[in-house]
C-alpha cells in the first residue's frame, strides 16, 4: 500500500557475523595449539579434552536455560559435590544387597538423577514460589551442599568401593565406535538442548520470560512453571554429569566440583547468551566450554611461562574471545 | 640422544605451604635442566583433583613424559589416573599425600602428617599440665588434615588437657584471625593453641596481641615458615616449638626422579622425611631466608 | 444478551480509589466506545475486563453467568482479548516468537515454525504490515509494534476483543486498515471494546458509546447522533471551541541551522532552517524516517553534517552538548525511551535537568517544588505523589515526559508525536502551550503522524518521504493534499517553496 | 487548575516495611548471638566484628554503586589481593629512601589508591567503551589480578617490612576515642555513599542507568562516563580498604581476598539492592555486610554443630534473611 513500508522481502537469516565470534576464537585456539603442539590434534588428545569438557559442558547446557530465563544458578558446582557424595554412600551400602554389577551401576545412576532433580527442584521452589532472588537462594545452596558434602565425608573424601569402581570406570574411559562416553553423551545433551532451545515452546517461553517477565505472563505463559522447570532441568543435568564424573575419579569430597558455576556461567555467556536474560544459544556454550577447556590444556601444551601465570594468560584469553565478538558485532 | 620428559603434577600455591612447594618444585626444575640438558620438565599446578587428572592426562597425551612427580591434590581421585599412568609404563614418583591402593609407584617421598601432629602434641602433653585448656585452629576440611589431628588428638589423650574448641581457619591467615579472635572473646582462659601451619600461627598471634593477652598463651605452629623461625631465633616467649614439614620434600622427589631417569643410579622405594621439632636452640638450622616460605 | 457485562465495578489501589462503580455491557456483533480524559479510568476497566485485574468490588458476568478470572489465561480461554494501551512484546524475540507467545503450534514436541510464521505473515498482510515475521520487536519501528499487537490479537480468535487505544501511534492510514478489520470482525458476530482520543474513529466505527469521567460511569447511548463536539463535552465536563490555538508570526532571526544531515542506513542529506519563535511542523508517513532525522539532531544517534545552534556548529553525536546548546528532543518512545517506569515522578521528571537541581546535592524541595508546578501546568492527573511513573494512565505519562522535557528550559524543542494518546480537553492545552512558548521567542519542531495537528499548529511544514526531505510548505499551501502528495513522492505539483 | 491535581501535602516518605527486612534478619541476629553468649555484647567482641566487617563493607558500599547502574564486579577480591602486594612492594622498596615513618605510610596510601583507581579503571573502560560483557571483564580481570599476586610473591607471601608493619599497625588496631580506625573509615564511607546515592546527581544517574539505558541515554545521562565512574569508584574503594587491611597481618599472597566478590555481591543483595539494577540502597549494602560477619562470629562463639555444618547453617541463615525481606514486602 505505501512505498515507504518496509520491504516484504527481507535478507534470507544471515547468521549475523557476531554470532560467529566465539566459533572464530574457537578456532583460533585450535590453530594456536596445533602450531605449538604436534601431537594437539592426535585422536588421544582429543578425546581426553572433550571428556573432560563434558561435566561442565552438560551442566553448562542447563545453565544457558536458566540464564536465558533471567535467573542464575550459583549452587551447580557444590550440587555436583553433594551428588557425587550421596551417589557413592548409596552404592557403597547397596553393594551388599545387589553385589558388584550392572544393577548396582543403574541403582546408582537413578539415586544421582534424582538426587540433583530434587536439588533443582529445592532451588526452583525457593525462587520461583517463595519468589527470593536467584542470586541468594543459590548462594545460600551453594554454601549448603558444600558443607553437607564435607560433613557427610567427615572432612574426607568420600570413595567408592574399589571393585566397584572398577566395573563403573569404562563408562568413563570407554564408548561407542571408539567415541567415548562422556562425549556421546555430552553430544546428545548438546544436541537435545539446542532442539529444546530453538525448536519447542519450552525454549521460547524462557526467552520470554529473560526478557519480560510481565509480557510472559500477559501471554498466558505459566511463568512459575517454566522458571522452576529450568532449575529442575539443571539440577537433573547436574546429575547427569555427576554419573560421568563419578567413574572418573571415584570419589567427592568438599573440594569436588569447585568453581564450577563461575566456569559454567562463562561458558554459557563466552557463548553468546546474555547474562540479563532473553536470548540464549546452546550451540555457543558449547563452543564456550571448549574454548576454556582448550585454554587450559594449550598451556600444558606450552609450559612456556610461569604456572602462577597461568590464571592471568586464562583471563586474557577469555576476554579476547569476547572481544572477537564484540568486533564482530560492531562490524555488523 | 633422546631427550626425556618429566611431568611434575602439583597442586596450585593457595596457601603457603603450597607456596612454598611450588617455589621449591620450580627451583628444583631449573637447577636440573641446567644439569642435564637431556631432561625436560612440565610442571602444572592444579587448584582441585578433577584439573590435576587433566594435566596429567595432557602429559601423557602430548608430552611423551617418561616419568611423573605428582603431589596428588587428593589420595582417591588420583588413585586410578596415576595407575593409569603406571601402566603406560611410565616412572610414578608420588610426594606427600599417598594413593589409595598401594603399590602403584615406583618412588614414594612423604613428610610424615600423622608425625606432625604428633610431634605437636607431644610438645602440648610435656608442656601443659592436667586442666590446662587449648583451643585448635584447623586446616581445609581433608583427610590430610583429619589425619593431622588425630594424631595430635591421641597425643594429648589421658593428660587432661583440655580442648576447649576445634575450628577450621582454612590454613588462611584472615579465616584464621577471625576465629582466634572469637575465640579469645568467647573463653577466658586459654594456655596455649594448635595453629597446625604457620599461616594460621600468624593470624592467630596477631589476634593475641591485639586482644593484649599475649603473655597468656603460646602457640604452635608447624612447617617452618621462615617468618616464624625467625621470630623463634630471635627468642619469641609465645613460640615455643614449631614441628617440620619441609616443602622441599617436592624437590627431594623431583631430584631422585631425575637421577633415576639420566643415570641407572636405583631410586625406587619409600622416603619418609620425618617431622621434627624445631627450638628455638636448633632453629637456626631450618632458616632460609630466600625461601619464599 | 450482554457477551460480556461489569456490575458496579470498584477498583482501587492502595487507598486510592480510581473506578467507582461502573456498570458496562457488551453484546455481540457490537462496537463499544470507551471514552474520557486521560486518568479517567478507560484502561483500568479494559483490564478489569480482560482479567488481567480483580475488581476491588462488584461482578462480572460472562454469557450471564458471574465469572471471576484467577488470571489473564482464564479470561483467554473465555475468548476474551485485550490489545494493551502499553505494548506487550518482548522486544529480544521476534515478531513470530510474540504473536504465537503462549500459544506456540506444534508439531509433535516441536514447533512449527513454518505454520506459525506463514500465519503471521498473513495476519500481518492483512493489515498490510509487510514485516518479516523474524525480525525482532527491538528493530521495528513504533507503529509497526503497534501491528504486531493487532496481529497478535487478531490470532487469537476471541469472542471479545478490548482494544485500548489501538490506532494511538497509527497514522491515517494504517488505522483505516484497523477499522476495516474491526468492521470484519463485527460483521463476525465478535464483541468489540474500543478506545482511542480520536473521536472522529469513535463516531465512525462505534455503535454505542459509553462515556467515563473521573472513574465514574457518565452515560451510555447509541453512536448515532452524538457528535464528536458533544462526545468532547461529555468527557471533559466542559464546552471546547477553538482545538487550536492562533499562529504566531516567527521572527527573522534563524535559531537552528541543519545541513546537510545523513543518518546512516535511515536519513539522507537533510537540510532545513528553524527561525526563533517559529513552529516548524514535520510531516510525512511512517517510516519516512522524521524520527531518525531528529535523533541525529539532538546527538542521539550516530549522524554526519552540519548542525548550528544560533550560528554555533554543535558536537553531533553528544545528547549533552544539544542540550547545552539549548536544543532537546522528545522522544516517541515513552516507554523504551522516555521515562523510567519503575521510579518515581520527581525522579523522571528532574532525570534531563538535573543539573539545575543542584550538582553536588539535589534540592529535594526544589524538587517538589518542581513536580508541583508540572502537575499545575500539565494537568498531569495524579492521585498519589509518591506513585510510579508506570502507574499512571497512559495520557498522563505523556504529559509527564512533556514536562520532562520542558524542564530543562530549551530554546529549540523538538517533539516528536506530542500528542499520542492524551485526551482532547488536554490536547488542547497543550497546543496552547507550544503556540505560547513560540509566542515567547523559543522555537519549536512539531513531528506528527497527525496531520490536522501538523496544518494546525504550524506557520511552515517540512514534508520527508523515504529518508529525504521532499518538500517545503508554509501559509496557505499546508494541506492535507498537499502534504500527502509530497510525502509519497508524487511530483507534478510543483508549489511555490524554494 | 484542575480540582483533580494531586493535594500538595502528602504524609511524608514512610518507610516501606519490607525495606525493613533486613535490618529485622540483622536484629534477629544480634538478640540470638546474645542468647548463646554472654561476651557477644562485649566492647571487644562488637568491635572485632565491625572492625572486620570493614573491608568487604566498604568494598561493598562500591559494590552497590555497580550493581545499581547495571553492572557487576567479580575482581574485587582479587584485586584487593593485588593491591596489597603492590603496595607492600612499594612500600618495602621505598623504606630505604623514606626511612620508616609518616610519609612512608602515606606513599604507601598513596600506592594502594592509586593502584585501586587504575585496576577500576581498566574494568571500566572495557566494559563502558570497549563494550565487553562486566561479568566476563572482571571474570578475566580476577584470574588476572589473582595469578599477577601470587607471581609477585613467588607463590608464597609477600610480607612487610617488619619495623614499618609495626609503625603501620596502629591504623588497623587503633582509633579514635576508641573507636578503631576501620570502623571509623567505614562508617564514613557509608555516610558518604548513603549520601552520593540518595542526593547527588551521580546516585540518580547510576539508577537511571540501571533502570533503563535508553532513557538514561534521551535524558542526557552520560551512559559511558556513568558506568565507568562506578567501576572507578569501586577499584578506589578497594584501594581504601586495602589500605585498612595491611596493617591488620602486614601480608598478601595468592589467597587474600578469595570470594570477597561473592561476600560483598551478596550483601548488596540482602541489603535489597535488585540484582539486575536500577535501585540501589547503600545502608542496606552495611546492614548486610554485617550480617555476614555476625553469621561467622556466631558461629565460632556457639560451636554447637560440627564445624563441618558452619557452610551449612551460613547458607540457611542468608536465605532466610533474605525471605524475612519477601514477607515484609507481600504483607506490604
Ligand atoms: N497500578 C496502579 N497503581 C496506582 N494507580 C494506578 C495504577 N494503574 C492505574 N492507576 C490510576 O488509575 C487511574 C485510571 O487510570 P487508567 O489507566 O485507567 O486511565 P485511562 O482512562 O486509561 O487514561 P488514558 O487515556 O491516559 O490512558 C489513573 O489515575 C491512574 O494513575
Ligand atoms: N530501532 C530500529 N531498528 C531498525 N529499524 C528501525 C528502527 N526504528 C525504526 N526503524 C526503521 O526506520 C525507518 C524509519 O523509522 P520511523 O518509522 O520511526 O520513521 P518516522 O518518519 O519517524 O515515522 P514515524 O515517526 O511515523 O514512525 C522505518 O523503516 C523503520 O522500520
Ligand atoms: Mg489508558
Ligand atoms: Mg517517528
Amino acid at each position: 500500500m505505501t512505498d515507504t513500508a518496509a520491504p516484504a522481502a527481507r535478507p534470507r537469516r544471515r547468521l549475523p557475523l557476531h554470532a560467529l565470534g566465539p566459533l572464530l576464537a574457537l578456532i583460533a585456539l585450535i590453530i594456536l595449539g596445533a602450531s605449538l603442539n604436534s601431537n594437539f590434534l592426535s585422536a588421544g588428545n582429543v578425546t581426553n579434552v572433550l571428556a573432560r569438557s563434558a561435566f561442565i559442558g552438560i551442566i553448562a547446557v542447563g545453565m544457558t536455560f536458566v540464564i536465558t530465563a533471567g535467573g542464575i544458578d550459583l549452587s551447580v558446582g557444590s550440587m555436583a559435590a553433594f551428588v557425587a557424595g550421596v551417589m557413592i554412600m548409596a552404592m557403597n551400602a547397596m553393594i551388599p544387597a545387589l553385589g558388584i554389577g550392572v544393577p548396582l551401576i543403574l541403582a546408582g545412576m537413578l539415586v544421582a538423577l534424582a538426587a540433583g532433580l530434587a536439588a533443582g527442584l529445592v532451588n526452583g521452589f525457593l525462587i520461583s514460589k517463595v519468589g527470593i532472588e536467584a542470586f541468594i537462594v543459590t548462594l545460600g545452596s551453594m554454601g549448603i551442599y558444600r558443607s553437607l558434602t564435607t560433613w557427610l565425608a567427615d572432612g574426607g573424601t568420600l570413595s567408592l568401593d574399589y571393585e566397584a569402581r572398577t566395573f563403573y570406570r569404562p563408562v568413563y574411559y570407554d564408548g561407542l565406535f571408539g567415541i567415548a562416553w562422556p562425549i556421546i553423551v555430552f553430544a546428545l545433551v548438546a544436541i537435545l538442548g539446542e532442539l529444546a532451545m530453538r525448536k519447542t515452546p519450552f525454549g521460547r517461553h524462557c526467552a520470554a520470560l529473560g526478557a519480560n517477565e510481565q509480557v510472559a505472563k500477559y501471554s498466558a505463559v505459566k511463568v512459575d512453571r517454566v522458571r522452576m522447570a529450568t532449575y529442575v532441568l539443571l539440577g537433573g543435568l547436574v546429575g547427569l554429569a555427576t554419573i560421568m564424573y563419578v567413574p572418573r575419579l571415584g570419589s567427592a569430597s568438599g573440594s569436588t566440583g569447585v568453581l564450577w558455576e563461575l566456569e559454567a556461567i562463562a561458558a554459557v555467556i563466552i557463548g553468546g547468551t546474555v547474562l540479563k536474560g532473553g536470548s540464549g544459544r546452546v550451540w555457543g556454550t558449547v563452543v564456550g566450554v571448549l574454548i576454556l577447556s582448550l585454554i587450559d590444556n594449550i598451556l600444558n601444551l606450552a609450559s612456556i611461562v610461569s604456572p602462577y601465570l597461568n590464571g592471568a594468560i586464562q583471563g586474557v584469553i577469555v576476554i579476547l574471545a569476547v572481544v572477537l565478538q564484540r568486533e564482530g558485532k560492531s562490524a555488523d | 640422544q633422546d631427550t626425556k620428559v618429566i611431568g611434575v603434577a602439583i597442586p596450585s600455591a593457595t596457601h603457603g605451604f603450597m607456596g612454598g612447594l611450588n617455589y621449591h618444585a620450580q627451583a628444583a626444575i631449573e637447577r636440573l635442566e641446567a644439569t642435564y640438558p637431556s631432561l625436560d620438565f612440565v610442571l602444572a599446578t592444579a587448584g582441585d583433583a578433577g584439573k590435576m587428572v587433566n594435566d596429567i592426562e595432557d602429559m601423557v597425551a602430548t608430552r611423551n613424559i617418561s616419568a611423573l612427580v605428582v603431589l596428588p591434590f587428593e589420595s582417591e581421585p588420583l588413585t586410578a589416573p596415576v595407575q593409569a599412568v603406571k601402566d603406560a609404563g611410565i616412572w610414578v614418583t608420588v610426594v606427600d599425600r599417598g594413593l589409595s591402593v598401594e603399590g602403584i609407584e615406583d618412588l614414594y617421598v612423604a613428610g610424615d602428617n600423622t608425625g606432625f601432629g604428633r610431634v605437636a602434641g607431644e610438645y602440648f602433653a610435656e608442656a601443659l599440665k592436667e586442666g590446662d585448656n587449648i583451643v585448635v585452629l584447623r586446616g581445609i576440611p581433608t583427610t590430610l588434615d583429619n589425619e593431622r589431628v588425630d594424631a595430635f588428638t591421641a597425643a594429648i589423650d589421658g593428660t587432661g588437657i583440655n580442648v576447649l574448641d576445634m575450628q577450621h581457619g582454612n590454613w588462611n591467615r584472615d579465616d584464621a584471625f577471625n576465629v582466634m579472635q572469637d575465640f579469645l572473646s568467647k573463653y577466658d582462659d586459654i594456655d596455649a593453641v594448635w595453629a597446625a601451619d604457620d599461616d594460621m600461627a600468624t593470624g592467630a598471634l596477631e589476634a593475641i596481641s591485639q586482644a593484649g593477652r599475649d603473655g597468656e598463651m603460646w602457640v604452635v605452629g608447624g612447617a617452618g615458615m621462615k617468618q616464624i623461625i625467625k621470630r623463634m631465633m630471635d627468642g619469641d616467649p609465645m613460640l615455643p616449638v614449631n614441628v617440620t614439614y619441609p616443602p622441599a620434600q617436592i624437590a627431594t622427589a623431583i631430584e631422585l626422579t631425575a637421577l633415576g631417569q639420566v643415570s641407572p643410579t636405583p631410586v625406587s622405594g619409600r622416603f619418609i622425611i620425618g617431622s621434627q621439632r624445631i627450638t628455638p636452640e636448633n632453629a637456626e638450622q631450618f632458616y632460609f631466608p630466600d625461601s619464599p616460605f | 444478551m450482554a457477551a460480556l457485562e461489569a456490575r458496579g465495578v470498584t477498583r482501587s489501589f492502595g487507598p486510592i480509589r480510581v473506578l467507582h462503580g461502573v456498570d458496562f455491557s457488551l453484546i455481540p456483533g457490537e462496537v463499544h466506545a470507551l471514552i474520557g480524559e486521560n486518568g479517567a479510568g478507560k484502561s483500568t476497566t479494559m483490564k478489569i475486563l480482560g482479567g488481567y485485574l480483580s475488581p476491588t468490588e462488584g461482578a462480572l458476568l460472562l454469557d450471564g453467568q458471574p465469572v471471576s478470572f484467577a488470571d489473564q489465561r482464564q479470561a483467554e480461554d473465555a475468548g476474551i482479548l485485550m490489545i494493551h494501551q502499553e505494548f506487550n512484546l518482548a522486544l529480544q524475540l521476534t515478531v513470530e516468537e510474540n504473536i504465537f507467545l503462549g500459544r506456540e503450534k506444534r508439531r509433535g514436541p516441536f514447533l512449527d515454525q513454518k505454520a506459525m510464521r506463514a500465519e503471521a505473515r498473513d495476519l500481518l498482510s492483512r493489515l498490510d504490515c509487510h514485516v518479516d515475521p523474524r525480525t525482532p520487536i527491538r528493530d521495528l519501528s513504533v507503529p509497526n509494534r503497534q501491528m504486531v499487537e493487532i496481529a497478535r490479537a487478531l490470532g487469537r480468535k476471541a469472542r471479545v476483543l478490548i482494544m485500548d487505544e489501538p490506532t494511538a501511534v497509527l497514522t491515517g492510514r494504517e488505522t483505516d486498515v484497523l477499522l476495516e478489520q474491526i468492521a470484519r470482525l463485527k460483521a463476525q458476530g465478535t464483541a468489540i471494546l474500543y478506545t482511542s482520543h480520536k473521536l472522529d474513529e469513535i463516531a465512525r466505527i462505534s455503535d454505542r458509546v459509553t462515556v467515563l469521567r473521573d472513574g465514574a460511569h457518565i452515560v451510555t447511548r447509541t453512536a448515532e447522533g452524538f457528535s464528536e463536539h458533544a462526545m468532547a463535552e461529555a468527557m471533559v465536563g466542559r464546552d471546547l471551541t477553538d482545538l487550536y490555538p492562533a499562529k504566531s508570526q516567527a521572527q527573522d532571526d534563524v535559531v537552528l541551522e541543519v545541513e546537510g544531515l545523513t543518518v546512516p542506513g535511515r536519513v539522507r542529506d537533510a537540510s532545513f532552517t528553524l527561525r526563533r519563535g517559529e513552529v516548524l511542523g514535520f510531516a510525512g508517513l511512517v517510516g519516512a524516517g522524521r524520527t531518525e532525522l531528529m535523533e541525529g539532531i539532538a546527538g542521539l544517534r550516530p549522524a554526519t553534517g552540519t548542525v548550528r545552534v544560533n550560528g554555533k556548529t554543535i558536537r553531533l553525536g553528544s545528547v549533552l552538548a544539544a542540550r547545552e546548546a539549548g536544543l532537546v528532543y522528545l522522544t516517541e518512545d515513552r516507554k523504551e525511551k522516555g521515562l523510567l517506569l519503575g521510579k518515581s515522578l520527581t525522579e523522571n521528571l528532574t532525570l534531563l535537568a538535573l543539573d539545575r537541581f543542584g550538582r553536588l546535592s539535589i534540592d529535594k524541595r526544589a524538587e517538589d517544588a518542581a513536580l508541583t508546578q508540572a502537575i499545575a501546568d500539565f494537568d498531569i492527573r495524579v492521585k498519589d505523589r509518591a506513585m510510579v511513573a508506570g502507574s499512571l494512565s497512559g495520557g498522563n505519562q505523556q504529559k509527564l515526559l512533556l514536562a520532562k522535557t520542558m524542564l530543562a528550559e530549551p530554546q529549540i524543542v523538538i517533539i516528536d508525536e506530542p500528542t499520542r494518546g492524551i485526551d482532547i480537553g488536554t490536547k488542547q492545552q497543550i497546543y496552547t502551550f507550544i503556540a505560547a512558548l513560540a509566542a515567547e521567542g523559543k522555537s519549536v519542531i512539531v513531528v506528527s503522524s497527525e496531520l490536522p495537528e501538523v496544518i494546525g499548529l504550524s506557520t511552515r511544514v517540512v514534508v520527508m518521504g523515504r529518508g529525504h526531505i521532499a518538500g517545503e510548505l508554509t501559509g496557505d499551501q499546508i494541506t492535507e493534499d498537499a502534504i500527502l502528495r509530497r510525502a509519497m513522492g508524487v511530483k507534478e505539483m510543483t508549489g511555490a517553496e524554494a
